[in-house]
């Protein structure tokens, strides 16, 4: 009976976005219903919005922020060799990059040269 | 107190009692006897009383044991950042009174004239037991808190 | 006329769901506490503390940080559950097909087990506050790892289906559910699904955050990671939304390899009118949910420590991953040759 | 009325051409009369490729002869059998590319009004900016092998001058010069290949040339140097060093339209493989020429971007990554062409990767938008040195997260339907494709996270305003658009993208079209 509206069809699977998000908005209104039954009140400027740091005062502004080049240490961590591979190819230099061409390019003849054409 | 703010904080400790979330400040010899506390042998989250690790998350402070001057620096922030209807618990003799470092240069000696406390529970260090009791003693005051209120 | 009842449908659905999913999702909170107090030797607290937390929650002061961007700060817990509830409308409940049945699939349910985590991701780069930040990093390491072993298994099951039924949708939950996948697989398909269904186990662990792999959340090592700006009634939501995901895993797991009914075997001994064998299915579906999560979260959580950032990428793009591509090559063998 | 409508097709390219280099006059004039003018052109172009969208959708393939007797005599009737002229062939699949570019165009158009103002040449940089829509939409429009390698000098050319627009110490220059090399020796190679077929089959055109083809010991070389050349100029992985250096340093609008100059040599590779070589050559093998070339791509795009700390040069690799996608998608149907499985899962594949180019068009422009946003505000690309900009920069913070969020393919955005077709349709040919495929956009939403958080989140740092007006109304432009092809694909499917897809895998119909004499 929902399959009434307009749904998005794929060769194995289906899916509606309107429907979602009326869905989404709903639920959202649950969760509001919910939320909204809650305390709002706290004391501003106290020292209560600062961030917590085990105690500690974060000096200045600067060193509360988290920078880029940490994220994700992880993850690059754990793909090492991998990293460390892709960053020796990435040389920036024009000439490489004209002969990585004509490598793929000998490499692509040989292979049509094979199978280029149907038999 | 007003008559309603008197009925808001009745129903705000009605409430945090059954679910008291602690962040410890177990610094010192103060805690040594309250590990069974949490362990299986006494096992205080029978009574919905779990051990959250930031103050922000809490809702009862527990502090055991002296506090240095650099440490009580922290423990005013500590308190200051947990959001209202906060308790404090201060374990054993040194917050309450120095306890046996009441002649030391680099500790202090009164714990509330830092932050407020409102249950004191002496004991070097104190047994376990006497926690529980502490926190008896809160939900009888919130008990008699609610049946005023509701008499009103 | 028609489309008035369709749009009461559409409205009701995400309340029933919801109900189903906060209320289920609280009793499964409790009685995990129960169960891991018990494991441990100690009493433990009344099946009702989940809903005790949240009432104590709602009554708090809701802290708003100030380096926090004010209006994705506090969104972000709302979306977080919002999403968490429409992700169970196209997940079959027990005996009935799901609410939204044809109009989301296996995919769609994939990503939408992702948009919870990255709303709270989101809130937990608007607190501003450095541990909430490397507990946000951390929650995206555990999604980029989880979605390696999540995305293979899928694929291999609905690849398995697509090859036996060509006709069928093969990512529709559906028709997972009308003819489970242990019917038909031969042998070799038979060890492929059943290391799917451990590969599963473990990563609706990690999906739900919990112990072995709650490195976002890690209390000792970033106290509180993500949730450390979040108080009050904030933090009473991701409570909820965080029961409401259990379930949602559980059911999950449970369309995908459980979908079993109870009522054909009671009635071929006694009558059943329609109403009880439904009702029957569905207590069935239920215990089935708590039997999941008691694996998954519950027994994991007793048993293991916390693994390392790194070396939950390496269990789950090694292991785990390594783990799944065998189970595509068994079913396709099977699939194939037959055995 | 009727007669104007035919000459849609050369109105489209020559309208930005003779437009672009009156802008210097117009320019001495007045400053506020040359952004006027040149809006106009864009809005003019954008109008026509939707008028010309919709009249290949009612009357089929639009063939016009430059320069005929009337505007559809392909052969004419004294040149035995030969198209001699240059024609332009525009079915659905290069209408649908050239709304796209037009309309990333007149965002990005809109957007360098404030966002180019009180740069010195000015007026050159609207010149180049329209010369380059018009090589763009002559790429795509073009039945011509030589005539399209005309166009791709017109569009590399000016997109190598637009990149060195904003010196920059230096740095762009080089990247511009980088860019002009990698143009000029991909389009030489192609020029050679040309010269080939037209030394083969003595003609040039190219409905002409593939129903001559006769798949010789040279055509082996020729398809060889065509697709590499034009993949490329495409940016796919294993000759994508070019893309980071030329959209990481070039200003603003000019890295947003840049995807769609790139797209432009996708479709030519797209054309190639099917139309001119079509099912004479091994389509399997290009077929997984393709593929390989899509998951290659796709990931090695997206975990070079996973560590970058400059903002332009993390979405110029996850431009990279999302071509994969549509080589990926494009790929599993041409490695189907002709098979039983083409109309099963092939034909939707490419729908696929054929709606993918347009999502791609418009949240990679959107993104590059938002960071020239930034960059216009902090004058830093670096992440490291950003922070706090959603505290006062709200509007591209709200832009930002709707770009990331469909790039990321999360439900209700338009990433997301693109990416479900190429999953659910991939994975029938081979399920590693779309197991690669659902982790690379995990990936890929990991790094927007990363940026989301260094450059918009944490405290605030800096007091920057909100950017001016023009720039936001550039940036609505491709949100809308996000948004409506996010919450309706059907209505993309049916009337833009379904068309294409066949188009693109009928040869026969091309070929008659053109040689069929209209």
């Amino acid at each position: 009976m929902v399959g009434a509206l307009n749904t998005y069809v794929t060769p194995s699977g289906f899916w509606n976005p309107i429907l979602w998000l009326i869905a989404f908005l709903i639920s959202l209104l649950l969760a509001y219903i919910i939320w909204s039954r809650g305390e709002k009140s706290y004391k501003k400027e106290t020292e209560q919005v600062k961030p917590f740091f085990a105690g500690n005062v974060i000096e200045s502004k600067e060193r509360a922020h988290v920078r880029a080049h940490n994220i994700y240490w992880g993850f690059v961590e754990a793909l090492r060799p991998y990293y460390m591979a892709l960053k020796r190819i990435h040389t920036g230099d024009v000439n490489d990059y004209v002969a990585w061409f004509i490598g793929v390019t000998s490499f692509m003849l040989i292979i049509y040269f094979l199978w280029g054409v149907k038999p | 107190m007003v008559e309603t703010e008197k009925k808001v904080m009745a129903r705000k400790l009605g409430r945090l009692v059954r679910a008291v979330w602690i962040f410890n400040w177990f610094n010192s010899c103060g805690c040594t006897e309250l590990l069974p506390v949490v362990s299986s042998r006494y096992d205080m989250e029978r009574f919905g009383l779990i051990i959250v690790d930031n103050p922000k998350h809490a809702d009862c402070l527990i502090i055991t044991g002296y506090q240095t001057i650099k440490s009580i620096k922290r423990v005013v922030r500590i308190y200051n950042q947990m959001p209202d209807p906060k308790v404090v618990m201060a374990l054993g003799s040194c917050p309450i009174t120095g306890g046996m470092y009441w002649d030391s240069y680099n500790t202090i000696k009164r714990l509330s004239d830092y932050i407020p406390v409102h249950m004191y529970v002496p004991g070097c260090p104190p047994r376990p037991e006497a926690v529980f009791q502490a926190v008896g003693l809160l939900v009888e005051h919130v008990r008699k808190l609610k049946e005023e209120v509701s008499r009103k | 006329m028609m489309y008035v009842l369709l749009a009461l449908y559409i409205i009701a659905a995400p309340f029933i769901v919801g109900a189903l999913g906060i209320l289920y999702g609280m009793v499964l909170k409790g009685i995990d506490r129960k169960l891991t107090a018990r494991m441990q030797g100690r009493v433990g607290p009344p099946l009702r503390q989940p809903f005790y937390d949240v009432l104590k929650l709602l009554e708090k002061e809701c802290i708003i940080p100030e380096n926090a961007v004010k209006w994705l700060f506090n969104a972000a817990p709302l979306i977080a559950l919002a999403a968490s509830i429409t992700t169970l409308l196209y997940l079959p409940i027990g005996p009935f097909p799901p609410l939204f049945s044809g109009n989301g699939d296996l995919i769609v349910i994939l990503y939408l087990l992702e948009v919870p985590c990255l709303a709270i991701l989101a809130g937990g780069f608007a607190a501003g506050s450095p541990y909430s930040t490397v507990g946000s990093q951390r929650e995206m390491v555990l999604m980029i790892s989880c979605e390696f072993p999540l995305a293979a298994a899928i694929i291999a099951l609905a690849w398995k289906y697509s090859s036996i039924y060509p006709g069928l949708k093969a990512f529709s939950l559906t028709t997972f559910v009308n003819n489970p996948i242990w019917n038909n697989v031969g042998v070799l398909g038979f060890i492929g699904v059943g290391i799917l269904l451990i590969v599963m186990l473990a990563l609706s662990t990690s999906g739900l955050g919990r112990l072995p792999f709650d490195i976002a959340e890690a209390g000792t090592e970033i106290s509180g990671g993500m949730l450390v700006e979040y108080t009050g009634r904030n933090l009473g939501i991701l409570y909820i939304n965080d029961a409401v995901r259990v379930v949602v895993f559980a059911t999950l797991i449970n369309a995908m390899f459980f979908p079993y009914k109870l009522s054909p075997l009671i009635a071929n001994y006694v009558a059943l009118p329609l109403a009880a064998s439904l009702t029957i299915d569905f207590l069935f579906y239920l215990f089935k949910v708590f039997l999941i999560a008691f694996v998954t979260v519950t027994l994991m959580r007793v048993a293991f420590p916390r693994y390392r950032v790194d070396d939950v990428v390496k269990f789950y793009w090694g292991i785990a991953g390594l783990a799944t591509l065998a189970a595509l090559i068994l079913i396709v063998m099977d699939t194939f040759f037959g055995w | 009325m009727t007669e104007f409508i035919h000459h849609i097709p050369a109105l489209i390219i020559v309208i930005p051409l003779l437009w672009g280099f009156a802008t210097p006059l117009i320019g001495r004039l007045s400053k506020k009369g040359m952004y006027a003018w040149v809006v106009t052109a864009l809005a003019i172009t954008e109008a026509l490729t939707i008028a010309q969208i919709y009249l290949v959708l009612t009357q089929g393939t639009q063939v016009y002869v430059m320069g005929g007797a009337t505007y559809n005599t392909t052969i004419p009737p004294d040149s035995g059998g030969i198209p001699v002229r240059i024609i332009l062939t525009v079915d659905a699949f290069s209408a649908f590319m050239a709304f796209t570019a037009a309309t990333v165009t007149l965002a990005g158009g809109i957007y360098s009004i404030t966002s180019e103002e009180g740069t010195s040449g000015e007026s050159m940089y609207y010149t180049l900016l329209l010369l380059m829509l018009s090589g763009m939409l002559g790429m795509v429009m073009t039945g011509d092998l030589f005539n399209f390698f005309v166009f791709l000098e017109i569009n590399s050319l000016a997109s190598a001058g637009l990149i060195a627009y904003r010196v920059g110490k230096g740095i762009s220059v080089e990247a511009a010069f980088k860019y002009a090399i990698i143009s000029s020796v991909g389009a030489l190679i192609y020029l050679f290949g040309v010269g080939i077929l037209y030394g083969e089959y003595d003609a040039l055109n190219l409905a002409m040339v593939a129903s001559r083809m006769q798949f010789t010991g040279l055509d082996k070389v020729v398809m060889a140097l065509f697709t590499v050349a034009l993949a490329m100029k495409a940016g796919s992985v294993p000759l994508h060093y070019w893309v980071p250096d030329a959209y990481g340093k070039a200003p603003g609008a000019i890295s947003a339209i840049l995807v769609t100059a790139s797209q432009a040599s996708l479709y030519a590779l797209f054309r190639v493989c099917f139309s001119l070589f079509g099912l004479g050559s091994n389509t399997l093998t290009t077929g997984w020429f393709l593929i390989s070339l899509g998951l290659l791509s796709m990931f090695v795009g997206v975990t070079m971007a996973l560590i970058q700390t400059d903002i332009k040069r993390l979405m110029a690799y996850h431009a990279i990554s999302q071509t994969g996608y549509m080589l990926l998608g494009v790929g599993v149907g041409l490695a189907t062409l002709g098979t039983a499985a083409f109309s099963q899962y092939g034909l939707q594949a490419m729908e696929g990767g054929i709606f993918h180019i347009i999502n791609h068009a418009m949240y990679k422009g959107l993104l590059f938008l938002t960071a020239g946003a930034v960059i216009y505000r902090l004058g830093t690309s670096d992440l490291n040195k950003m922070g706090g900009l959603a505290h006062n920069m709200k509007y591209t913070t709200v832009f930002f997260m709707i770009g990331a969020l469909s790039i990321a393919g999360i439900p209700p955005f338009n990433g997301f339907a693109s990416k479900l077709m190429i999953y659910e349709s991939t994975y029938l040919f081979n399920p590693i494709l779309s197991i690669i495929a659902i982790v690379v956009s995990v990936l890929t939403l990991a790094s927007f996270v990363k940026v989301f958080h260094s450059a918009f989140m944490g405290p605030k740092l800096y007091d920057v305003k909100e950017v001016p007006k023009a720039m936001l109304v550039g940036m609505a432009i491709l949100t809308s658009l996000i948004i409506l092809f996010g919450l309706f694909p059907n209505i993309a499917i049916q009337y833009l993208v379904g068309p294409a897809a066949k188009a693109l895998a009928n040869q026969a119909a091309y070929i008659s079209s053109v040689m069929g004499g209209a």
